[in-house]
């Protein structure tokens, strides 16, 4: 159980300060409005993330994340709008329900292995999409749309968490919202693959036959870890559901799985706080391209490509210099 | 003697091919015994059907008079018959002590979640793997490597690592899978003192496969032969040493190294 | 050390092909309105005609002097965002314009899109002219969506009427992709027929976006032997290729869509196969066209190499911004007065012949005035070129 | 029924093809091309230029879109792959080359291509029709034979070639075909190359009868990844038998279940699962490919 030396509190204090004081008092002062929901989808993005490292973790390469947050989002979406619930409330239970699908599919498909279950859990999101398209509680093609904004919570009259719809900037509570639950999110994930749980998906990640030897019972870790990560999916997309106030199919497609891969990849797969700064690095990078207009896509590519020929461990693998692939 | 570990008519076919028909024997507490038998023999698909990593086609293996076969490898673990596999079977980027710590989680008392929040227990736990790693460590004489990767020891300590790995689950048998593969006569002798060092000190029961036979007769208790899938004889070293039928199977199979 | 300078050059490059672009200079106050909508991607058709045709006419205001609104002469700059047909993007983009002091922006392409950015532009008092059909986003209370084009529930009836009347048709069958926009428009295209009386033969089959073979995809369809077959909400890609499949299996109906084609596309990919396919269009064929409008067409043809047909219907919400800041002043930063002013503005269509007016409807759609009045022009495709069936108009 | 075997042969021989160039380069590097529609459809575009555009006769056109697209790939596996697989630490790191490779062409595909759907002129014209029981154009048929002889020439060629030899046994065991004397870096390019060869030569068969826009090129790396995995990875005789396989699920599929609408897909996907969970190294792959 690593507890943390000086140097890495201070990081954390310097992390928490700069997510809830220095980014907004910089917004205030520079007007930059539009960086809160930037920065909101990082946070969001990078909680989904996690949950797709976290399977690396156990040697599973996740291309399903996007069916997970979907599941999510809609989840959320039906118990806010259909019964009338508080969305505070249907946060986590979209991300246990989330987590309940994954168990149900986990179960058979969790016995595969390498490029099989990275190919299989790609088809997983086309699978949800399809069948938000099908059913009826999804109100099929026309999605779920006017989704109420999140309302107040009160405890003995005491207002917790004040209605966003009454809010005059929804988008700073949801910055908040968000950077709340990253926050929870990595901080939970670090706990995690420090303690015993995390030992044991490490054990599995390096060889599942000799971890079985010594009695680790990897089928029922690779469920728990899987439900995690989708629950850490499901949350995201039930939030994303709530800012955009409307769900539909294909809020989240087969590209977004590829994207929640991609930045943990980028990130790098050894590190916890890979996939925060895979996912901001990702998306920041395609913000700041937007001035280039048709060649946006084309230089983004170009130096994701690059990135990779100098940095093929992730980002993070520059900061631990060579030989610093076990660092965690 | 008891009969810690029973083998009772095991059968392992695989299509039309019969791997074992038929094997029945016993591993008394306390005792090292081999199986052994030329190449193709049937000994590891044994081997495996004993630790439940292949299911029996028909027969059973029975550990303190309970069924172990035809379960779950992490189950058998967790009654205390442990296996250790060929050096290439280890968890690369660890270290030596790192392997040996996560392989004590069968001894935890506190749950995952209470790793997770830290409990008392989960403390006291972490505390007593270190220093139950560290004690191991000596034991086995790996002290200079306990912070090495295990991706970058030689293949001698590989072997002597899976030993390990497999005795910090705290193992009341542990089955191994040719210790002896490919070491010359130096290496083997060390082995031979290790194991049964850890029968000796630790009271493991241990049963091994392998078939280097110089090796086999020195440190084995009793000694079960197979042949062609089939048990052709069982007994003590010089019993076996002296019995036709396996000196047969010997000088009768093409390609190996016997010592008789 | 290599590495090092490998990242440096690039981090180089990108900032300098940055700072290049973003310079644009300009003698007139610069007014800027945005893009927001789909130019990469499987989808890229839609967004980038978009994006050309404002560009195009853009840059055409800029070479004349700019767009007199009030005393003030203006640039027109065009600033477009990729949200990459991602709903989640497509709010990115919207706090962007919102960001860039944006209050009339065209787009999103689709339906998720275009309900996503709702609470954005509502908040940042952000116009939003979408290409997406549900009633919702433009029936009180949402205020902020103007529907840029003929819905498909307005076009479709047109249609059908035309034919049944016209043409004896008696029957229909419905085919559409398995995607929400092209569902949704299929649904409302059932309605709309059940309505005026005729037949629906079929109207369940649905085909995956990326199907190379639509041979057994329209086989069932085509066993009903309706009058028409209608390709809802067909993309121009998959378009030629239902086209060739229905006719090679023999098929001697009608074809319709109530989505904007491309002649060019059509004439490649299913040659003559593609005669008498009804679609809907903007004001380009010969008849209706007025000289601004080919005007616009060569202007556009020479800055991106070629024409692209659905640009005639999305060539007119940059208009309809303009035209309406014209009329109030007052608007050009406060979208409160765009609503009042959208109530009675009235200004003459530029691109049609005749006394055609630019004006807002959907009145009987949506109980207020949030659609532009693009004339609903049905085309049918003749040797590679659309040909005017008739002209309507939508309340 | 006639009909719906002829659409699974047709649908299935172009799906094959496609899954052949895919599992190759897998079988050979362990790489998930995810870039592999993409060059898909950039074969679709050459063959497009210069038999649509410049009038060249389709099958030089054909041989300029295999041409192209074994240089294409050649150099991607000398300067991007190779060197990547060789300096990370997972193999899987190549996953995010791919898929930014895949980002890449779309990217360069719209900057010279355009958005538009391309279309080229019908090789031949007319259509077969068996009394309404069989329809299938004459310009499919041949494609279809086309591409069933480009599969037949490509399984001689990685059968009795020397080179298909030496790839097979690269395919089979890295280090054993050192040993053996294959130059590895050397097959490996030219393994990479054929498949990407492959992907070009069907982008250039199929853009006579479908055309082709910059939108196909991800969905058909997703459907080929699904063959790849019904018939086991990295096994070719697997490719073609997922590529059929997907090819009658299809044709049967969307005849039998077109009343349901939306479902043929979901059930494909659906079955597919279960199938995997059943059988998890597909029809004919070794375990854990």
């Amino acid at each position: 159980m690593p507890k943390l030396n000086t140097f890495q509190w201070a990081g954390l204090a310097a992390f928490l300060f700069a997510v809830f004081f220095a980014v907004p008092a910089f917004v205030a002062a520079s007007g930059r409005t539009d960086l809160y929901y930037t920065l909101t989808s990082v946070a969001l993005l990078s909680i989904a993330s996690a949950g797709v490292w976290l399977t690396f973790y156990i040697g599973r390469i996740n291309i399903g994340q996007g069916a997970f947050a979907l599941i999510g989002a809609y989840a959320s979406a039906i118990l806010v709008t259909k019964a009338g619930m508080s969305f505070w409330l249907s946060l986590p239970l979209a991300g246990l329900f989330a987590a309940g699908v994954a168990i149900l599919i986990g179960l058979p498909i969790l016995r595969l292995r390498g490029v099989y279950f990275a190919m299989i859990s790609l088809v997983l999101t086309q699978v949800v999409t399809l069948t938000a398209l099908a059913l009826p509680i999804t109100n099929g093609a026309k999605g779920i749309t006017s989704i109420p904004l999140p309302g107040a919570v009160s405890v003995f009259g005491l207002t917790l968490i004040p209605d966003f719809a009454t809010l005059e900037n929804p988008r700073l509570a949801f910055y908040y919202t968000a950077c709340a639950l990253m926050v929870i999110t990595f901080a939970a994930m670090y706990r995690l693959v420090n303690s015993r749980l995390g030992h044991l998906c490490r054990s599995m990640q390096q060889n599942e036959e000799l971890a079985a030897s010594i009695g680790v019972n990897i089928a029922y870790i690779r469920i728990i870890v899987f439900a995690i990560s989708s629950f850490l999916g499901g949350i995201g997309g039930a939030m994303f559901g709530s800012i955009a106030q409307s769900v539909y199919p294909s809020s989240f497609q087969v590209a977004d799985s590829v994207n929640f891969m991609l930045n943990c990849f980028l990130g790098g797969l050894g590190y916890v706080f890979g996939p925060m700064l895979g996912t901001l690095v990702l998306y920041f990078g395609w913000d700041l391209l937007f001035e280039l207009g048709r060649y946006q896509l084309l230089v983004y590519s170009g130096l994701l490509i690059i990135l990779m020929l100098v940095l093929p461990n992730g980002l993070l693998s520059l900061r631990l210099g060579k030989g610093g692939g076990q660092g965690r | 003697m008891s009969n810690l570990l029973e083998v009772r008519h095991v059968t392992k076919k695989f299509g039309g091919l019969t791997a074992n028909n038929n094997i029945s024997f016993n591993v008394h507490e306390n005792e090292i015994l081999s199986v052994i038998g030329p190449n193709g023999a049937g000994k590891s698909t044994l081997f495996k059907m004993i630790s439940s990593f292949l299911p029996t086609t028909s027969g059973e293996v029975l550990f303190r008079g309970e069924r172990i076969s035809n379960l779950k490898p992490h189950v058998v673990a967790r009654k205390g018959v442990v296996r250790t596999f060929q050096e290439t079977t280890i968890f690369k980027s660890m270290t030596v002590r790192e392997s040996i710590v996560v392989a004590q989680h069968l001894r935890a008392r506190a749950s995952l979640a209470g790793y997770f929040w830290g409990t008392k227990t989960a403390h006291e736990d972490v505390d007593s793997f270190g220093q139950y790693a560290d004690d191991l460590i000596e034991f086995l004489g790996m002290t200079p490597i306990a912070h090495e990767l295990a991706s970058n020891l030689p293949q001698g300590n590989l072997r002597a690592l899976g030993i390990a790995i497999g005795l910090a689950t705290d193992p009341q048998v542990l089955l191994l899978d040719e210790p002896f593969a490919g070491m010359n006569h130096d290496e083997t002798m060390k082995m031979v003192n290790l194991v049964r060092k850890v029968r000796d000190d630790r009271g493991v029961t241990v049963l091994l496969v392998e078939h280097d036979m110089p090796a086999v007769m020195n440190i084995s208790d009793r000694i079960v032969v197979l042949n062609f899938g089939e048990m052709i004889a069982e007994g003590t070293p010089s019993d076996i040493q002296n019995n036709d039928k396996v000196i047969e199977a010997y000088l009768g199979s093409a390609d190996d190294e016997i010592g008789i | 050390m290599k590495r090092r300078t490998l990242m440096k050059t690039s981090v180089a490059l990108a900032v300098s092909v940055s700072a290049l672009t973003s310079a644009v200079w300009a003698d007139n106050p610069v007014l800027k309105i945005g893009f927001v909508g789909v130019t990469s991607g499987p989808a890229a058709a839609w967004g980038i005609s978009n994006q050309r045709s404002m560009e195009a006419r853009a840059d055409w205001i800029n070479e004349a002097g700019g767009y007199k609104i009030g005393d003030t002469t203006y640039d027109i700059e065009i600033v477009s965002f990729d949200d990459q047909k991602d709903p989640k993007r497509a709010i990115a983009g919207m706090e962007k314009m919102a960001q860039e002091g944006i209050h009339y922006v065209v787009g999103p392409n689709v339906d998720d899109g275009a309900a996503a950015v709702r609470p954005v532009a509502e908040a940042q008092g952000i116009m939003y002219f979408p290409y997406a059909f549900p009633k919702e986003l433009y029936t009180a209370p949402a205020s902020n969506a103007v529907l840029g084009m003929v819905a498909n529930y307005q076009s479709g009836p047109a249609i059908y009427k035309y034919l049944r009347d016209e043409k004896g048709v008696k029957t229909v069958a419905f085919v559409a992709a398995n995607e929400s926009d092209p569902l949704s428009q299929r649904d409302g295209g059932v309605a709309a027929a059940n309505e005026l009386g005729l037949e629906v033969v079929s109207d369940n089959v649905t085909y995956q976006v990326d199907t190379t073979d639509f041979t057994p995809v329209l086989t069932p369809v085509m066993r009903t032997q309706p009058d028409l077959l209608v390709l809802s909400g067909v993309s121009p890609a998959n378009a030629p290729q239902l086209i060739r499949s229905a006719r090679e299996l023999g098929y001697q109906g009608l074809i319709s869509t109530e989505t904007a084609q491309d002649a060019t596309v059509l004439r490649e990919g299913a040659g003559e196969l593609a005669n008498g396919f009804i679609s809907v269009g903007g004001a380009s064929t010969p008849e209706i066209a007025s000289d601004d409008m080919k005007e616009f067409v060569d202007r556009y043809t020479k800055m991106f190499g070629e024409y692209n047909d659905e640009s005639n219907t999305k060539v007119y919400a940059l208009e309809y911004i303009l035209a309406t800041l014209n009329a109030n002043p007052a608007a050009i930063d406060n979208v409160d007065e765009f609503q009042k002013t959208m109530d009675t503005f009235e200004a003459p269509n530029p691109f049609m012949k005749g006394d055609a007016k630019l004006r807002y409807v959907g009145t009987s759609s949506f109980g207020q005035k949030r659609q532009i009045a693009v004339p609903l022009v049905v085309n049918v495709y003749q040797d590679g070129a659309f040909e005017t069936l008739f002209v309507a108009e939508v309340d | 029924m006639e009909q719906i075997i002829a659409n699974g042969i047709y649908l299935g021989a172009q799906y094959a093809m496609i899954a052949l160039g895919l599992t190759l380069i897998f079988a050979l590097m362990n790489v998930l091309n995810f870039a592999h529609g993409q060059m898909y459809v950039l074969g679709g575009f050459v063959t497009y230029t210069f038999y649509g555009q410049l009038g060249w006769p389709f099958v030089l056109a054909l041989l300029a879109s295999c041409i192209t697209l074994a240089i294409l790939g050649a150099l991607i596996e000398k300067f991007l792959f190779a060197p990547v697989i060789r300096r990370s630490s997972r193999e899987e790191s190549t996953m995010l080359l791919a898929a930014g490779l895949a980002f890449l062409f779309d990217a360069v595909i719209l900057l010279v291509f355009g958005e538009k759907q391309r279309g080229v002129p019908k090789i031949i014209n007319g259509v077969f029709n068996w009394d309404f029981r069989l329809i299938m154009p004459y310009d499919r048929i041949l494609i279809c034979a086309l591409a069933i002889l480009s599969i037949v020439g490509f399984i001689l060629f990685m059968q009795y070639s020397k080179t298909g030899r030496a790839l097979r046994a690269l395919a089979q065991d890295r280090t054993a075909a050192q040993l053996m004397g294959v130059n590895v870096d050397r097959y490996s390019m030219i393994g990479f190359a054929l498949g990407a060869m492959l992907a070009g030569l069907v982008g250039g068969l199929l853009v006579t009868i479908t055309g082709v826009n910059l939108g196909m090129g991800g969905p058909t790396s997703i459907k080929a990844f699904m063959m790849v995995m019904i018939g086991g990875a990295g096994v070719i005789s697997g490719a073609i038998a997922g590529g059929i396989i997907l090819g009658f699920l299809e044709a049967i599929g969307l005849a039998v279940l077109s009343q349901y609408g939306d479902i043929t897909y979901l059930l494909i996907f659906v079955s597919l699962m279960i199938f995997l969970a059943i059988r998890p190294q597909g029809l004919m792959g070794k375990p854990w490919g």
